[in-house]
């Protein structure tokens, strides 16, 4: 484990545009933020928000077209991820940094045994024959939970259930022991007491591994249950990080007390919860200003023109509100 | 018409040199007595070949048809007869330009005084397996003939019994006086064929047939090729007095499509091929390694009219159709010039004459025909064949002559099965046909064509005029040559005038070969004597 | 075995389709005017001598009851004889099957040789300059008429360039390939667009899929992915479009048979339509349907090896 | 619950992005359907006119397309059989797909007994070669125009109530059919006026590339003599009337076989950009 | 629990089998189609102005049972009896008058609305068919719906593709109250949307039941909305009531392991990590063969658990569990 002084991950000013008929539309306009090794990092925003286009972007796994990265950097341990030759990046997937998707049952090619695409990274990188890999694909299956992985191991995946297959895909991402897993809300497919046992799975072999995470969610109780701290993504802007304890305990952005406040809770009953008003922006009509000022309760004349950036309110915890402390 | 499609009409009554001509959906051809014309590209006279003829090769042959069977007692269809006729020899043959008859198996017969008795004595020959020909052999393969199953039964119904006199001796008693018999033994269905080999199994046989002419089959791919190889053991001896055939092989090429025949000629792949298209001549004529053989047979191209189909039952209408006929466009469009324009009702048979007068183009006396039908615009419907090119060309052009000269014309397409039947029902008004004569007999022909009073009602014209009737009942009749030559003028320029059809031409047949062949024969019935072609290669 | 379980289970669903099949045929048939006798006999036979024919063929004898001999024949292989060739029809049948069968067979392989290497291409190039010139390339190609593309091949590589043959089926292999090259040029010109279209479609489909973007997560080359997971998925599709193809190429070597007068199938029922020869075409039809019938077959054993998940269905 | 997730969508988007086929299909065939409209203006011939001493007159400035062997000019009996083709070719397409897709609509929506006897019909008729039929049937009714229309009714349904069917199975289980149900419409107004709409998408599609598929059919039939009679120009036939002329004037089936292409051309771009058109706004829905 | 006089729907032992399609062969030798169990006697009651949640991982039958009542599935045994008559009598005037009073909201808000009909054709078509307002009154009912859901007048001419989720949900809503029913089925009407979306439509919902004193049957799979919302619960696993009882007793007292089970899975929005077991996967694929159908899972499950179906306990006058050990 590296020193939080050196983040594992450091993403700088990135911003990715896709083409569209007539144009472009921004889907990341300039995310920075950092991952350190071996610490979970919960992105959070509503659909369209960006997350998961962050998280592909960071392994350049966009189609170009029709997205392009237009500006910034994604430095993974100093090295470059925008510039590096695609057969470097090659290297880096799967190794260094692995994925794990949100559907599993789209995950996995119908035709392939599943052991065998567990393992393919393996074979490929690492150069296993077909017999080590199977032993060595064998042990993953265990490792996160399939029972009788022998047996099983060439099975297809329509004869496993969801939860049995996320847990395949994790355990194909974890094969080479990546330093960074990401993963694109890896539980939004599955019922809640299978996502409890997938997000157990996650943050067991992150402790047993040491490799940092990046957990994409649109629900805010799941990444405040499993993350060390948190980023909260809306209209492909980062408008709030930090810890945990901190983004929920005193949240210094609209929109992150928004979510909160929308979200029905299971500890007290409300006769109303308080929903954000309206709808989130149309990316290819954003104006200058905060993104966020249609639908804020705090929103003042400012922010509908003044530029909006990260800045610290606290100690590790930043709000891209111009207002944060009217946020409460 | 010119190619190889469309079911025709034959007049195959009685015969004297009788030759089947086609069948099926299959090309016609015809019977005729007269001299081949020489084959134009001017050859040189085979005679003058002092070494003699050559012999061997292997002679490739390209026709449009393809037999269906070998077997004698079965086909109608020229692809089958065609090839028979090459493997299987009859009692007696017709010779070589199809004039007379000369013998076969047997060597030679005896007629009786009251002509009611033939005895045929057998030639000393051997079937293609090598077994000798014995009288129950004949006395089999003339049963089978017979039968009323057979293609041309009917021609041995006057035939009241036949037996084995000796081994090498048949006997055939008559009914009555009957003529044209030896005609009739002389069709390929009356083929003397082996009984042990047919009794050994029809379908094998037709595969293989087991007789005594001047080839045997060695290969018989359907769809594709026969391949016949010489009989070795063949009785004819050619212009060397060695035995012929001259070649060794012939294989006959099934290539249904005219440019490819036509290319494959030009090419070498084929030696000669059958039925070249019309429109295809002046390139073949052109080229001096060809031969191109035009070779008139017994054919009229004409438009079938029914005579009880209002409002075709107006002679004026009839005669405005011919007149409205342009025949010489047709003859420029369709036939490239190929053929006569005719002045008759009938194919060119003996008694023919060519005094009777033309019907002309003429479009405004067809205009004042038409009216004088009193012609109320029915349409008049133009049958053709279904997928016969140059029908339809025909029927164009009369459409728009007829149109022109007021009438109104539908074009029809029927299948030629549908065709058939629906002519022989006398369901159709006008039909683009042609008929083709086994027989060169006026005769027969006239009667066929003309009299109401037979079972084909004039040829499915239901044509009356009892003025014809008594005329060919009188030529019939009548002993003197002359004087029925002028009887049957007669019954031509009546019939003729009478608009009893639209004729469009004697067509008739074209084929090819390299200039290298010699003896290439088509003979008046429409087939080739492949015995006496010479490879000179 | 599965497979044994799979043929067995798709051969008793062909059963019902055959004998409808067989059925409409049968009926259909007997409903053309005509009569194949007097045809052949050329009007000439007398009523009692049809009648002879007609009751010697079990031709005289009611409908369903003629139906049910046929059926019961075709079962042990026997489809009747000809009227015309009077020959087996079994026979007559199967000396035609080769020369169609080759040149489906080769018509198919040159469609997939054409179609797989420019799908794949104008996949990886989409909506650039090459897929678009591959696309329409492939309209042209799929628009234009086999009758008359046969022509025009006849024309340019037969009579003018004479490097093919422009009709038969040759002799021997080479001989077939040389002479079916034309024809079958001409059916893969109308099947390979079908196929650039349905593969290039199914491979873009199959490179949005999530597991494709796993496998790149995963670090896969890009050849990898093509063959292994993209091209296998894509591949069903094109097996679908063969097997629903295979109808219609079968009907329309009918005109590519005759444009090139191959003696196949096509021109036997031509042939066997003009002259009313019933159990030919009845023949003929069934074998034309047991072909297609087959096919499917052959492209569910496809599905099954490519998709484990239809040998479980 | 479903996220949408930017990134495959997007490639969808982009693969089917609006795509200049359907324009240059409409306008390809407006031009022929106008030239087809306004031939006796656009040639100072007549299409049944027949000039024996034209005959086979090579292409020139006389004649664009040359003439036939009667003395016709191609390129006027081309024109005029713009219409004859197109009429055919409209016809034997959408009648066919209004009683494939209402039967499959049905049979998709209902289920049971209908679905299951017409799923057997379709099978055998499927595996029935088309042509096969059709020839037997034009045997049957023999040739011309209106047995054309005949045979193909007869079997070119069966591919339109697959897809129909196939359509209507998805969007039966869609809630708004559900929704339709709950409200107690009637079968048939849930048929016709939410369900239909719904699922024609790909039949309309797949009309295109049927309606080139039938274009080559008339013109095959007539090739064989099978199709639409004598001298109606048709090009079809005029390719078989130039067959036996290849070697000399190769023109007189070359040129009007290329109208065929070009019509075919027309229609299949049309329903390349509608693929794009319906399919981009049927998927994605927004 | 309270008595039928009492009550607007009965639902009384109702089995709902899916029926493999039938083959033609099937249909000829008259052989029942092959099933699968959707939903096993399940019983519950619904009183006027009274919302029941249902509950249940996907699969468990709670879609499926919402779809019986309507009539969308046939049941294969049971009854389901809507003001004391059963709605399957047939009597037309009966339906329809069923169809009137019982309406259904449903998940997708895509795939609910008919793409090709605009705002006011959807609502317009059900006033007229039902005649629940004289035809020129229709535009101005229409109008009046919209108000009703919150949606602004301007969207009356929109097609569904030019709408939001939450806007689309709303037409749903709208769609189900032009006829004025009694009875709201309402099919995970929040799940596909957004968390901020999702609270204007569970306020909506809450405004809507007090204004028209709708009954609900709210099927979801979230236990946190269902306990925002719901009177009473009820909870399903694998086709059957595992547990009924009202909001306090469900959420505060459950009885039924899967109930706990499920309780403990939801992710709260604490702001500190949670330490969660780590399990082997179940495959949910694989069929329970008599017994308890939980037992599998169970944490509690003994071998009685795996013989025995468990009875229904009755705990109080509202609340019951299907557990041998639910009274212990």
């Amino acid at each position: 484990m590296s020193q939080a002084t050196e983040p594992l991950l450091r993403v700088r000013d990135l911003e990715i545009a896709f083409k569209v008929r007539g144009g472009e539309v921004l889907a990341n306009r300039g995310v920075s933020l950092d991952v350190a090794a071996g610490e979970t990092l919960g992105l959070v925003g509503e659909s369209g928000s960006g997350k998961s286009v962050l998280c592909r972007a960071i392994l350049r796994l966009l189609p170009s077209p029709p997205a392009r990265t237009k500006r910034g950097r994604v430095l993974f341990d100093g090295t470059d991820l925008v510039t590096l030759p695609e057969a470097r990046l090659r290297e880096i997937r799967g190794t260094d940094i692995a994925m794990v998707f949100q559907n599993p049952m789209t995950s996995l090619s119908p035709v392939w045994p599943i052991g065998d695409q567990v393992t393919e990274g393996l074979r490929i990188h690492r150069g296993m024959n077909r017999i080590e890999a199977r032993e060595r694909g064998i042990a993953l299956l265990q490792s996160i939970g399939i029972p009788e992985a022998a047996r099983r191991y060439d099975d297809h995946p329509w004869q496993w259930s969801g939860g049995m297959l996320q847990r395949a895909v994790i355990a194909m991402a974890m094969a080479c022991s990546p330093r960074l897993l990401l993963a694109d809300e890896p539980t939004t497919a599955l019922d809640v007491t299978i996502q409890e046992q997938i997000l157990a799975l996650l943050t067991d072999l992150q402790a047993r591994s040491g490799m940092a995470m990046v957990l994409v969610s649109h629900d805010i109780g799941v990444v405040a249950e499993t993350c060390d701290r948190i980023a909260v993504m809306y209209a492909g802007m980062l408008v709030e990080t930090g810890p945990a304890a901190e983004v929920f305990g005193r949240p210094r952005h609209p929109y992150t007390l928004g979510l909160m406040r929308s979200s029905p809770r299971m500890d007290e009953h409300a006769e109303r919860l308080q929903p954000i008003p309206g709808q989130p922006p149309d990316l290819a009509k954003l104006a200058a200003g905060c993104p966020f000022v249609d639908r804020c309760a705090f929103a003042r004349e400012d922010c509908r023109h003044a530029p909006v950036a990260l800045r610290e309110v606290a100690q590790g915890h930043a709000s891209a509100c111009l207002f944060p402390e009217a946020v409460r | 018409m010119s190619t190889n499609d469309g079911l025709g009409f034959k007049a195959s009554v009685a015969v004297r040199s009788l030759a089947v001509c086609a069948a099926g959906a299959l090309l016609l051809s015809a019977c005729s007595k007269e001299e081949p014309k020489a084959p134009q590209g001017g050859a040189e006279p085979k005679a003058a070949a002092p070494a003699g003829p050559k012999r061997g090769g292997t002679f490739v042959f390209a026709r449009p048809e393809e037999p269906a069977t070998l077997d004698p007692f079965v086909p109608n269809d020229n692809g089958s007869i065609y090839a028979i006729e090459q493997v299987c020899d009859s009692l007696v043959e017709p010779d070589t330009t199809g004039e007379g008859l000369r013998p076969g198996v047997a060597e030679s017969w005896e007629i009786s005084e009251d002509k009611l008795t033939y005895t045929f004595k057998l030639r000393d020959t051997k079937f293609s397996n090598g077994d000798p020909v014995t009288a129950e052999d004949v006395l089999f393969s003339l049963k089978k003939a017979s039968a009323d199953s057979a293609p041309l039964g009917f021609l041995y119904a006057p035939i009241k019994s036949i037996e084995a006199v000796d081994p090498k001796t048949v006997k055939m008693t008559l009914k009555q006086a009957y003529t044209p018999v030896l005609s009739a033994l002389s069709a390929y269905s009356a083929a003397v064929v082996s009984k042990k080999a047919y009794e050994a199994g029809a379908d094998a046989f037709g595969q293989k047939p087991v007789c005594t002419g001047p080839f045997v089959v060695e290969e018989y791919s359907r769809g594709t090729r026969v391949v016949l190889a010489k009989n070795p053991d063949y009785w004819e001896k050619g212009k060397d007095g060695q035995s012929i055939p001259y070649v060794d092989k012939v294989e006959m090429r099934y290539v249904a499509d005219s440019n490819a025949r036509v290319l494959g000629l030009k090419n070498g792949d084929f030696d000669a091929i059958a039925i070249v298209p019309f429109n295809q001549a002046e390139s073949l004529k052109s080229m001096p390694e060809v031969k191109l053989e035009e070779a008139p047979i017994f054919r009229l191209d004409y438009v079938y009219l029914n005579h009880k189909a209002k409002p075709l039952d107006k002679k004026e209408l009839r005669l405005a159709m011919n007149l409205a006929a342009d025949r010489e466009a047709i003859m420029k469009v369709v036939f490239f010039g190929y053929g006569k324009i005719p002045n008759s009702y009938m194919p060119r048979v003996n008694f023919h004459s060519d005094a009777v007068e033309m019907i002309p183009y003429d479009l405004e006396k067809a205009k004042e025909m038409v009216k004088a039908s009193g012609y109320k615009g029915q349409p008049i419907k133009l049958m053709v064949d279904t997928g016969n090119a140059p029908s339809k060309q025909v029927a164009t052009i009369l459409q728009q002559g007829w149109t022109e000269a007021g009438m109104k014309v539908e074009i029809v397409e029927f299948d030629v099965g549908t065709a058939f039947d629906m002519t022989t029902k006398g369901n159709f008004m006008a039909y683009v046909s042609y008929i083709t004569s086994d027989i060169n007999d006026t005769d027969e022909l006239a009667t066929l064509q003309a009299d109401v009073r037979g079972s084909t009602k004039a040829f499915f014209s239901n044509y009356r005029n009892d003025e014809v009737g008594k005329m060919l009942d009188a030529a019939r009749k009548e002993p003197d040559a002359g004087k029925r030559a002028e009887l049957y003028a007669k019954v031509q320029d009546v019939v003729y005038h009478d608009g009893y059809s639209v004729p469009l031409n004697f067509s008739p047949s074209l084929n090819a070969y390299h200039s290298y062949v010699d003896g290439w024969q088509t003979a008046k019935n429409g087939w080739w004597w492949l015995k006496d072609v010479i490879r000179n290669k | 075995m599965w497979v044994f379980r799979f043929v067995g289970l798709r051969l008793v669903q062909a059963v019902p389709v055959l004998l409808g099949i067989s059925l409409v045929a049968f009926l259909a048939i007997h409903l053309v005017p005509g009569d194949p006798v007097r045809i052949m006999l050329q009007g000439r036979a007398s009523d009692a001598a049809v009648a002879e024919i007609y009751a010697r063929l079990g031709m005289d004898r009611p409908l369903l009851v003629q139906y049910a001999r046929f059926v019961g024949r075709a079962v042990t292989g026997d489809l009747g004889t000809s009227i015309i060739q009077r020959a087996p029809v079994a026979t007559i049948v199967g000396e035609r099957l080769v020369p169609s069968s080759f040149l489906l067979v080769y018509a198919t392989l040159l469609s997939v040789l054409i179609a797989v290497p420019l799908a794949v291409w104008a996949a990886a190039r989409r909506n650039r300059l090459a897929d678009h010139l591959i696309r329409l390339g492939g309209t042209v190609s799929f628009a234009m008429p086999s009758f008359w593309i046969g022509l025009i091949l006849i024309l340019g590589f037969g009579l003018t360039l004479k490097w093919f043959p422009i009709a038969g089926f040759g002799r021997g292999f080479g001989g077939h390939l040389h002479h079916l090259f034309l024809p079958a040029l001409t059916i893969a010109l109308f099947l390979a667009p079908l196929l650039i279209q349905s593969l290039r479609a199914a491979m873009l489909d199959a490179m949005t899929a999530e597991h494709v973007e796993v496998a790149r997560a995963k670090g896969l080359s890009e050849s990898r992915i093509l063959f292994k997971y993209v091209l296998r998925a894509a591949s069903i599709p094109v097996v679908t479009i063969l097997a629903v193809n295979i109808g219609w190429l079968v009907s329309g070597s009918v005109i590519v048979e005759s444009v090139f007068s191959v003696a196949g199938l096509g021109m036997l029922l031509v042939h066997a339509v003009s002259t009313r020869d019933y159990p030919v075409i009845q023949g003929l039809t069934l074998v034309f349907a047991v072909m297609v019938i087959g096919t499917n077959l052959l492209a569910d054993l496809a599905y099954a090896l490519i998709d484990k998940r239809v040998r479980a269905e | 619950m479903t996220t949408t997730t930017l990134a495959p969508s997007a490639l969808r988007a982009e693969v089917a992005r609006w795509s200049p086929s359907l324009w240059i299909g409409i306008g390809l065939l407006a031009f022929i359907v106008l030239a087809g409209l306004f031939a006796p203006w656009l040639t100072p011939y007549d299409p049944l006119r027949q000039d024996y001493g034209a005959a086979l007159r090579a292409p020139d400035a006389a004649h664009w397309f040359g003439t036939d062997s009667l003395g016709r000019d191609l390129f006027t009996r081309s024109l005029y059989a713009i219409r004859t083709d197109l009429v055919i070719g409209f016809w034997t397409t959408y009648v066919p797909m209004l009683i494939g897709v209402l039967l499959g609509a049905y049979a998709g929506l209902k289920g049971g007994w209908f679905d299951a006897v017409l799923m057997r019909v379709i099978d055998t008729a499927l595996a029935f070669p088309f042509l096969v039929l059709i020839i037997v049937i034009l045997a049957i009714l023999g040739p011309g125009t209106q047995n054309i229309y005949i045979a193909v009714f007869l079997v070119g349904w069966t591919m339109y109530a697959r897809l129909a069917r196939a359509e209507m199975l998805v969007e039966s289980g869609k809630d708004y059919i559900l929704a339709a149900r709950t409200l107690g419409f009637p079968t048939a107004r849930i048929l016709l006026r939410h369900a239909l709409p719904n699922v024609i998408n790909s039949s309309i599609v797949f009309s295109m590339s049927d309606f080139v598929l039938n274009i080559l059919l008339v013109s095959g039939l007539s090739f064989l003599g099978l199709g639409v009679p004598a001298p109606t120009p048709e090009w079809g036939a005029m390719v078989a009337e130039g067959k036996d002329f290849m070697q000399q004037a190769w023109w007189i089936s070359t040129l009007p076989g290329l109208m065929i292409v070009l019509t075919g051309v027309a229609l299949a771009l049309l329903g390349d950009g509608l693929t794009h058109r319906l399919g981009d706004r049927h998927v994605t829905g927004h | 629990m309270a008595g039928n006089e009492s009550s607007l729907l009965t639902v009384r032992d109702v089995d709902v089998r899916f029926a493999k399609a039938r083959t033609l062969a099937d249909i000829v030798l008259r052989r029942p189609a092959a099933a699968v169990h959707a939903v096993a006697s399940a019983s519950l009651e619904l009183r006027p102005r009274e919302t029941l949640g249902l509950v249940g991982e996907s699969g468990s039958g709670k879609t499926t049972l919402g779809r019986a009542i309507l009539q969308l599935h046939p049941v294969a045994g049971g009854e389901i009896r809507y003001r004391g008559r059963s709605v399957h009598d047939p009597m037309p005037d009966w339906q329809r008058r069923l169809r009137r009073e019982m309406q259904m909201v449903f998940q997708d808000p895509y795939s609910s609305l008919n793409p090709r009909l605009t705002v006011t054709q959807t609502l317009g078509e059900v006033l007229r068919f039902h005649r629940i307002v004289p035809d020129a009154g229709v535009a101005a009912e229409v109008a009046r719906l919209l108000d009703v859901v919150g949606l602004p007048r301007s969207m009356a001419d929109r097609l569904p593709r030019a709408m939001s989720g939450g806007q689309r949900q709303r037409v749903g809503l709208a769609r189900a109250l032009a006829v004025r029913p009694t009875l709201l089925v309402l099919d995970e009407p929040v799940a596909a949307l957004d968390v901020s979306i999702q609270a204007q439509i569970l306020n909506l919902l809450s405004d809507l039941r007090a204004e028209f004193g709708l009954a609900m049957l709210f099927v979801a799979h979230d236990l946190s909305v269902v306990r925002h919302v719901s009177d009473r619960v009820a909870v399903m696993y694998r086709g059957r009531l595992v547990e009924l009882g009202t909001r306090e007793e469900i959420f505060l007292r459950p009885a039924h392991p899967y109930t706990r089970m499920l309780l403990a899975a939801v992710p709260q929005i604490v702001a500190r990590k949670r330490v969660r077991p780590v399990q082997a996967a179940t495959d949910m694929n694989a069929a329970v063969v008599g017994g308890c159908p939980f037992a599998p899972r169970c944490p509690q499950a003994v071998d009685r658990c795996r013989e025995q179906v468990p009875a229904t306990a009755v705990l109080s006058e509202t609340h019951s569990a299907a557990c041998h050990f639910a009274a212990t």
